[in-house]
């Protein structure tokens, strides 16, 4: 029972691995990318790795109290446990991770988990930047749930299933299996609400660099930065490991998840490169409408697809 | 001769004409020799009265024959006769007795003139009269002595608006009189007697046009008698003015002479049942509707007296229509005797508080013992339980059910309300202390009649509740365990929460722990729940008069509520969890306001929940819950009108709005109690009905999808308006509002999943609300704050209480590990399982929603910048931490663990919804999920240490500073005062601009513009009310000409 | 019906009775002085008890005593009802304590308000 | 003015079921049930000469009884009403202009005819109320036809000397004795003969005679005398609102 549990904790330890490595190296390629569109050089694929490096090691660090002090950790267990939960790689016993443990539901819910950690953590730096990011990052969540939410019931109608392993399954067998060509409504609607979830414009006004600097991580520093740049990589990565799962077949190899999720990811780049940023009410609005409506076209249209 | 005189005349009903009489004419001889001998005589002669009455009562209840009295030793009908049966025996001592009461009451006045001694006297005579006479004209003679003395009573005071009243008084029943007169003697044309009895027997003759307008005249002069709407104002302009004591006897006692007289006409007035069913709905109805635009006290009890006339009267009819005049003593009895002591009591009080404006009946504020008073008259007179009233009005419903007499029973529930809407205002008004009151003068021994009158209330509502039912020792236990509470409420604070937690846990234990199923389990959550977070009243030492017996009752009707068999004992331990909660609520700060809303909300609920009752016992004739099922086709109307009543009392949205003021204002640990165990009551009556009427297929799945959606928009809303909150509790209320909301989803899903979800979801918010209010209550003792913006950084002088806040907002939250997860992922598969797609998703976009105000509350006043004036606060008592880390302790155990929970609550469901959760070793699986809790927990704990043993192997390294409050990034700048940087009023002010148009308060507007509305219809309804004697008495003979009319007058 | 032809002698106590009572109601309806609606109350007390004794006639009847005129052998057949007298006798004493009360009241709201109108005591309304 | 039409309208509709009710009349042709029974049995049964007598004290007794209560506490309340207000600071609005003018009708004097008539005419009058209340089982006439002209009688006293003065004391126990003593006799009826009221309790004596119905013109004694001091307690209340304790 033991060395199993150990077992899996190692395997899932090189998931980790991996998907960070991942995350952080896609981060500086789009970067990159989006310098050379502006002209610019770019950073070297290296600099995230140095950046988390140099916030690590430095000397000093001050905390504002306990729960500063526990939200970096909240912030990265959230991302952590978030791709603990999600099978990575179809068919492979070594990259199922923990998924056994609880369903799509649980990940959808777990989601928050380290969302609320940062959020009391940022809370309590007393910085006023820090709640304004989380008032608005909180709100602009509930309006890109509902249009995900929407999505995610139909495809559990569709699958029949919570399971994202048997989700994943469901896709196998060729391209035309995968969600995004059965039941495209569906995908559609969850990848309106993606470009929500990631939080790029035009929908980045939580972290907001200009009006307030970087949001609720504004007091974070030294190894809590550290935490939270590695999470978000990681963090990032498992979102588009799970939208690659429910909507575009999975991945059977850790060379397809990458093609896949760089694929999903420039959606959200390249919507974020061609719009401005929309201020939290407006986001709230728009997430309501369209996103909201095709939402509901996809559960009627999988319901009259694929229930007898 | 002596002993002649004593057992064939004294003590015989007879004896009550000797007595009165004898002493009347005897009174001004004695006064010539001393008033105080007079007085003497006149107590002994009313003491005689009521003794006579009692004792041939007592034979009669005993099983002996009604007895006929003849006088001039000729039969009748030759000569006239008397009869003192069961039901004159009742009237004569229950008059008898208010009159000897009411003697006690006015004798100051009283005592002032000899004649005005012997007028009362003669005035009960005559009304004694009324009752036993048997022979039409006497009946007229005891009319008119009664009416003389009366007049004479009123004129006593000779202030002008009195006597201008008096006079009106006057022509009116004078005209009454007239039509009796015209009546009686063309019934003696047509019949050769004037014996009531000869003229039933021949009954046939009486026919014709003459017959017909005989008739009409007797049954107007009757009716007018009894003040129906709309001629009236005679009478309310008597109460108004006139002295209580006369008042009073008016309006208990010469209105049951007349009622009598009514009941023993009716024979003959048997063409006009519905006429006179109409006229005594309508004046029940419409007086109650008027009464909410009156603030002068004397005269919203004249509306009261009115209004309580008239319903007696629809009972009376409508009994008779239906032909069960077995139940008349329960009906018109009860109702009777509950409308005879509470209306004399109220007058005799508001005669004592001397205040004409209700408002100014705050000199009673503060004044427990007085208001206890008040409080008991007025929520007998709206017939609360244990009171008369209660069980006659639960007869006369379920009655009126039973023979399809539906209107009537819409009229007698909506004029109910409307009665208590205007007898609680009054009760609120006298609960707020204001700086100009001066205190009230009362002597506490001038306080005895009103008193006495309370008292015999409690008796007689014990007395029918022995007729109705057969576990009434257990019914009665919580109060009988409150009015021991209430005796020892003069000892120290503490020491009474004590008692009071042994005495509840003691009495809960041994009434719940015999039960099973879902009984079980809630005997878990209210009972054990309720004593858990009942031992947080001991962070409070004051006095807390009146509250600890509260408690106590409401803690113990809980476990009542529980054991109910019959729809009668639940409907009465329901009633008393309502009225003793809404004590509860009235005591808190500013509660008194809100309560008045929650009480009407609360009855409303409660009959809607009467009706459904009423309705499954027309349908299978039975009382027992078990039966509910048996009803046939009107199973669905019944499921409906009971679910209504259940989620009035969750608070579903549109009629929520009792919610937050409710929540808000009551004290802050016992909103916990109210949040956590009392709305599960409702959980637990909206299952009871589920399991009983809504898994029946025959029912059809409509009603439940509505209710569905009721519970989901519930939830959604709750959340919503919780978010722009200000007020912490308010946000908590409004938060309990969306969670019951889920919950009543649950229950709506008829299906196993669905049930284990909706009982998993309740336990879970026990849990965590009970920590949450209790948290809150800390907080607000410590700050004496209730609007979070006003607080902040708490976490560093209350670390204790803001990790179980916390945790418990996890639990709510729903974010694994903790059990919010498991209620959720079992409603959501349950949802998906009933093909409920649409509100899966509001049910994702409620709990998101949610996430905004937890976020706001732990953040708002825990987390940010602290107030300067807040720096040495202390962490809250440890008697407000025990319970909440016991909660803490139970959360963490169902989190690892649930399946310690879902199997009891599952094998709870069974034998109503078949079904088994799959276990599979300790993953639960459903059609579509799987849930491995344990595992989740563990790899949970294991992905939050690895960071932070990573974190803190860091810190070795690093220096670690502490720094101090503005110690922050903050333009180089440093903010002085935490409200610079404190983001926190209106936090989702964007949210708002988006959002807000949804919760701008529709249901307030609504509720509010119909409270705007009764009250122009009342005005409307009381022009006729004009203060001329001469249009009262237009009214008179109106009323004449209308019933001739309707009656098909101009078919003769 | 004609009672216009074959007048009875109680038809026509009874329809003045009647009258009476109109009249006395007239008079209570209408008269805004108190003392005049006394009188309008008394016309029709009186109304009344001319109906009640035209229903006790029996025609061709006499006054029940039995006296030299009237033998007790056939009083039955000579008699008018005894009844309604009895009933009359009563009536008209109540009303006459009535009337007693309502004067006093018509004095007693003079002396308070100085006005014997019914229109002017009309404090108490709503 | 609309309120006139309406209560014509009323009145009229009134007058309508009138209609109704006198073309439905049709006078009677012979007793009633009940009525044959007191004339037949009347004059055997009680001993009463006059059937209407009969009827009111005995058959109808609790009637009569209450006819007397009812005339009882009209005085009473008359009196209460009319009570002189003993305090100033009492809370009534009698001025003291209202009581001086009060006084001045008081005192207008009667006319000497009115006076001298009055003298000779008022021993007979009462005399005459004796004589009716005393006969009232036999002849026309009873108690209350007695009171009621004891009563005039105390009317012309009153119209002749304005000024004379009653005595309460006498009014009060001539009242309350008489009342009283006719509930005793009433009582007396149960204990002694065949129920409350019942005249034979004393034998019914020859009929026709005086002394002859039982307690028939006992009762009537006290009903005269009562009625006839309460009525004149009455009209002294009218004449001049008092002081005196009832």
């Amino acid at each position: 029972m033991i060395a199993e549990w150990f077992g899996r904790a190692g395997n899932f330890s090189l998931t980790l691995l991996i998907v960070t490595v991942y995350g952080l190296l896609v981060g500086a390629f789009i970067e990159r990318t989006i310098a050379k569109v502006q002209g610019r050089i770019g950073i070297p694929y290296r600099q995230p790795f140095i950046n988390i490096l140099k916030t690590l090691v430095k000397r000093t660090a001050v905390s504002h109290g306990i729960m500063f002090y526990l939200g970096p950790v909240f912030r990265i267990a959230g991302g952590i446990g978030t791709l603990a939960f999600i099978p990575v790689i179809y068919g492979s016993e070594t990259f199922a991770n923990f998924s056994y443990a609880g369903d799509l539901f649980l990940v959808i819910y777990f989601m928050f988990f380290g969302q609320l950690g940062m959020a009391l953590g940022a809370g309590e730096s007393g910085h006023p930047y820090s709640a304004i990011g989380i008032a608005r990052g909180l709100s602009q969540m509930t309006a890109y749930e509902v249009p995900f939410a929407l999505a995610v019931i139909s495809i559990v109608i569709q699958y029949d299933t919570l399971s994202i392993t048997e989700i994943v399954a469901a896709q196998q067998g060729g391209w035309q299996h995968w969600t995004l060509f059965t039941n495209w409504v569906a995908t559609l609607a969850a990848m309106l609400a993606f470009l929500g979830m990631t939080g790029y414009s035009p929908f980045d006004i939580f972290l907001a660099p200009q009006e307030i600097p970087i949001g609720p991580p504004t007091e974070f520093h030294s190894a809590y930065l550290s935490l939270l740049q590695t999470n978000r990589a990681l963090f990032g990565a498992t979102k588009l490991v799970l939208f690659m799962n429910l909507f575009f077949g999975g991945a059977t190899g850790w060379i397809e998840l990458m093609i896949k999720t760089l694929a999903i990811y420039m959606v959200a780049v390249v919507v974020g490169v061609a719009f401005p940023r929309f201020r939290v009410d407006q986001s709230i609005r728009f997430f309501f409408k369209i996103p909201t409506l095709i939402g509901i076209i996809s559960i009627i249209y999988v319901q009259m697809m694929f229930t007898s | 001769m002596v002993e002649g005189f004593i057992t064939q005349v004294l003590l015989q009903p007879l004896g009550i004409y000797v007595v009165a009489l004898g002493a009347g004419f005897l009174v001004p001889l004695f006064d010539r020799a001393h008033r105080s001998s007079a007085i003497l005589l006149f107590f002994l002669a009313l003491a005689g009265m009521v003794a006579i009455a009692g004792i041939n009562l007592l034979a009669i209840l005993n099983g002996a024959a009604p007895i006929q009295i003849e006088t001039a030793g000729i039969a009748p009908p030759f000569a006239i006769n008397l009869r003192f049966g069961l039901y004159e025996g009742g009237f004569v001592l229950a008059v008898n007795s208010i009159a000897l009461l009411g003697a006690l009451h006015w004798l100051p006045s009283l005592r002032q003139h000899a004649s005005a001694l012997l007028l009362y006297l003669i005035m009960v005579m005559g009304i004694n009269g009324m009752v036993m006479t048997r022979d039409l004209f006497n009946l007229f003679i005891f009319i008119e002595i009664t009416s003389i003395a009366t007049y004479a009573l009123i004129g006593m005071e000779r202030t002008g608006s009195v006597l201008a009243a008096g006079f009106k008084y006057i022509i009116a029943t004078s005209v009454a009189s007239a039509f009796f007169l015209l009546g009686t003697i063309f019934l003696y044309y047509l019949t050769g007697t004037l014996n009531i009895d000869g003229m039933v027997a021949q009954r046939e003759l009486i026919s014709g046009p003459i017959g017909f307008i005989a008739t009409l005249f007797l049954l107007t002069s009757l009716l007018i008698e009894l003040k129906p709407y709309p001629a009236n104002g005679w009478g309310l302009d008597v109460y108004e003015t006139a002295p209580g004591g006369i008042a009073a006897l008016i309006s208990v006692g010469v209105s049951a002479g007349v009622f009598f007289a009514l009941l023993k006409t009716l024979p003959l007035l048997d063409n006009y049942l519905s006429s006179i069913a109409v006229v005594g709905g309508a004046t029940f109805l419409l007086s109650n509707l008027i009464g909410l635009k009156q603030d002068n006290a004397r005269r919203l009890l004249g509306y009261s007296s009115i209004g309580q006339m008239g319903l007696l009267t629809l009972a009376l009819a409508a009994t008779v229509q239906l032909g069960i005049e077995a139940q008349l003593p329960l009906v018109a009895g009860g109702l009777f005797i509950n409308h005879l002591l509470a209306k004399a009591g109220l007058f005799w009080l508001a005669d004592l508080v001397n205040r004409n404006s209700t408002r100014d009946w705050s000199v009673l504020a503060g004044r427990p013992g007085r208001l206890l008073l008040f409080g008991i008259l007025l929520s007998a007179l709206v017939g609360l339980p244990p009171f008369p009233g209660f069980w006659a009005k639960w007869v006369l419903v379920t009655e009126l059910a039973a023979g399809g007499l539906y209107p009537w029973i819409t009229v007698v529930l909506l004029g109910s309300l409307l009665e208590a809407a205007y007898l609680f205002r009054w009760f609120t008004q006298a609960l707020q202390t204001r700086e100009s009151d001066t205190p009230d003068t009362i002597r506490l021994e001038s306080l005895l009649p009103v008193a006495l009158a309370a008292l015999l209330l409690f008796a007689t509502g014990y007395g029918m509740a022995v007729q109705l039912e057969s576990d009434t020792l257990i019914m009665f236990l919580p109060l009988l365990a409150g009015t021991a509470l209430w005796l020892l409420d003069g000892l120290p604070g503490l020491l009474k929460s004590l008692l009071m937690l042994v005495v509840v846990a003691a009495g809960g234990a041994w009434l719940t722990l015999d039960l099973e199923g879902l009984n079980r389990i809630f005997g878990f959550i209210l009972v054990g729940g309720g004593v858990l977070l009942s031992l947080a009243t001991q962070y409070r030492s004051d006095v807390r008069k009146g509250f600890y017996p509260l408690l106590g009752i409401l803690l113990l009707s809980l476990a009542t509520l529980l054991r109910a068999h019959t729809s009668l004992e639940f409907f009465f331990s329901w009633e008393l969890m309502t009225l003793s909660s809404y004590l509860l609520v009235t005591l808190g700060r500013g509660g008194a306001k809100p309560a008045l809303t929650y009480l009407l909300f609360s009855l409303a609920a409660a009959y809607f929940i009467l009706a459904g009752f009423a309705l499954a016992y027309a349908a299978s004739g039975s009382l027992e819950l078990a039966a509910l099922g048996d009803t046939g086709s009107s199973m669905g109307l019944v499921f409906s009108l009971l679910a209504a009543g259940f989620v009035i009392k969750t608070g579903g949205l549109g009629v929520h709005i009792w919610v937050p003021g409710t929540y808000g204002e009551a004290d802050d640990d016992f909103t916990a109690v109210l949040s956590a165990v009392v709305s599960k009551a409702a959980i637990f009556g909206l299952l009871l009905v589920a399991a009983q009427l809504g898994i029946r297929s025959d029912i059809g799945l409509d009603p439940a999808y509505v209710l569905g959606w009721i519970g989901m928009l519930t939830a959604t809303f709750g959340a919503l308006m919780a978010v722009f909150q200000e007020d912490i509790k308010k946000l908590l209320a409004y938060s309990s509002m969306g969670q019951l909301g889920y919950i009543v989803t649950g229950i709506a899903l008829m299906s196993h999943l669905g049930w284990v979800a909706a009982l998993y979801l309740t336990v879970n918010h026990f849990l965590f609300k009970g920590i949450l209010f209790l948290a809150v209550a800390g907080v607000v003792l410590r700050t004496s704050e209730r609007l979070m913006y006003k607080m902040g950084g708490l976490i560093k002088n209350m670390p204790f209480t803001f990790v179980a806040t916390m945790i418990a907002i996890i639990a709510m939250s729903g974010v694994p590990p903790l059990t919010g997860f498991g209620g959720k992922w079992l409603l959501f598969n349950a949802m998906m399982e009933k093909g409920w797609y649409w509100l899966a998703a509001l049910a994702f976009f409620s709990s998101a929603v949610a996430f905004l105000y937890m976020y706001r509350l732990l953040h708002t006043v825990f987390l940010g910048q602290r107030k300067l004036e807040h720096a040495q606060l202390r962490e809250a008592p440890a008697i407000l931490l025990v319970p909440q880390f016991l909660l803490i302790g139970i959360i963490m155990v169902f989190s690892a663990y649930p399946k310690l929970l879902l199997e009891p609550l599952s094998s709870a469901i069974s034998p109503w919804l078949a079904g088994n959760l799959v276990w599979d070793g300790l993953s639960l699986h459903t059609h579509l999920g799987y849930w491995n809790a344990p595992m989740i927990m563990g790899v949970v704990a294991g992905v939050w240490m690895i960071p932070l043993l990573f974190l803190l192997l860091m810190s070795l390294t690093l220096k670690i500073q502490k720094v101090g409050q503005f110690n922050i990034v903050f333009a180089a700048e440093r903010p002085h005062r935490p409200e610079d940087t404190h983001f926190a009023y209106n936090f989702f002010a964007h949210y708002d601009r988006a959002l807000g148009f949804l919760v701008k308060p529709r249901a307030t507007a609504f509720w509010n513009s119909i409270v705007e509305w009764s009250h122009t219809l009342a005005a409307s309804l009381r022009i006729f009310y004009n203060g001329n004697g001469q249009t009262y008495a237009l009214f008179i003979v109106m009323y004449l000409v209308v019933l001739f009319l309707v009656n098909g007058g101009l078919q003769l | 019906m004609s009672f216009f032809g074959d007048l009875q002698i109680s038809m026509i106590v009874l329809c003045s009775g009647l009258g009476l009572v109109l009249i006395g109601l007239w008079g209570i309806l209408t008269q805004r002085n108190l003392i005049r609606m006394i009188i309008g109350f008394s016309l029709l007390d009186t109304g009344i008890h001319m109906v009640m004794v035209s229903i006790g006639y029996v025609t061709g009847g006499t006054a029940p005593i039995i006296n030299d005129d009237v033998p007790m052998a056939t009083a039955v057949s000579r008699v008018v009802d005894p009844v309604p007298s009895a009933l009359v006798l009563t009536a008209i004493v109540i009303g006459l304590g009535v009337t007693a009360v309502m004067l006093s009241f018509a004095v007693r709201i003079f002396r308070a308000r100085r006005t014997l109108m019914i229109d002017e005591c009309t404090e108490s309304k709503w | 003015m609309i309120k006139r039409i309406v209560i014509l309208l009323v009145l009229l509709m009134l007058a309508f079921i009138f209609v109704n009710l006198a073309a439905s009349y049709s006078e009677q042709t012979s007793l009633s049930a009940l009525g044959h029974y007191y004339v037949e049995q009347g004059p055997s049964e009680l001993g009463a000469a006059n059937l209407v007598t009969a009827v009111v004290v005995t058959y109808r007794g609790l009637d009569t009884l209450g006819e007397v209560t009812v005339l009882f506490i009209s005085a009473a309340g008359v009196g209460l009403l009319l009570r002189r207000t003993r305090r100033k600071d009492d809370h009534e609005d009698l001025e003291q202009g209202d009581r001086a003018e009060e006084t001045a009708i008081a005192r207008k004097p009667a006319s000497e005819i009115v006076e001298t008539a009055t003298e000779l005419l008022l021993p007979m009058v009462i005399l005459f109320g004796i004589y009716v209340f005393l006969n009232g089982h036999l002849s026309p006439g009873g108690g209350f036809q007695g009171g009621a002209i004891i009563a005039s009688g105390t009317m012309f006293l009153l119209l002749a000397l304005p000024e004379s003065h009653i005595s309460r004391l006498m009014i009060a126990i001539t009242e309350s004795l008489s009342g009283f003593s006719y509930v005793v006799i009433g009582v007396l009826g149960v204990i002694l003969a065949g129920g409350f009221l019942d005249n034979r309790i004393i034998g019914l004596g020859t009929y026709g005679h005086l002394f002859s119905a039982g307690a028939i013109p006992l009762i009537y004694v006290f009903v005269g005398l009562k009625v006839g001091f309460e009525l004149s307690a009455v009209l002294d209340r009218f004449r001049k609102e008092d002081s005196g304790p009832l």
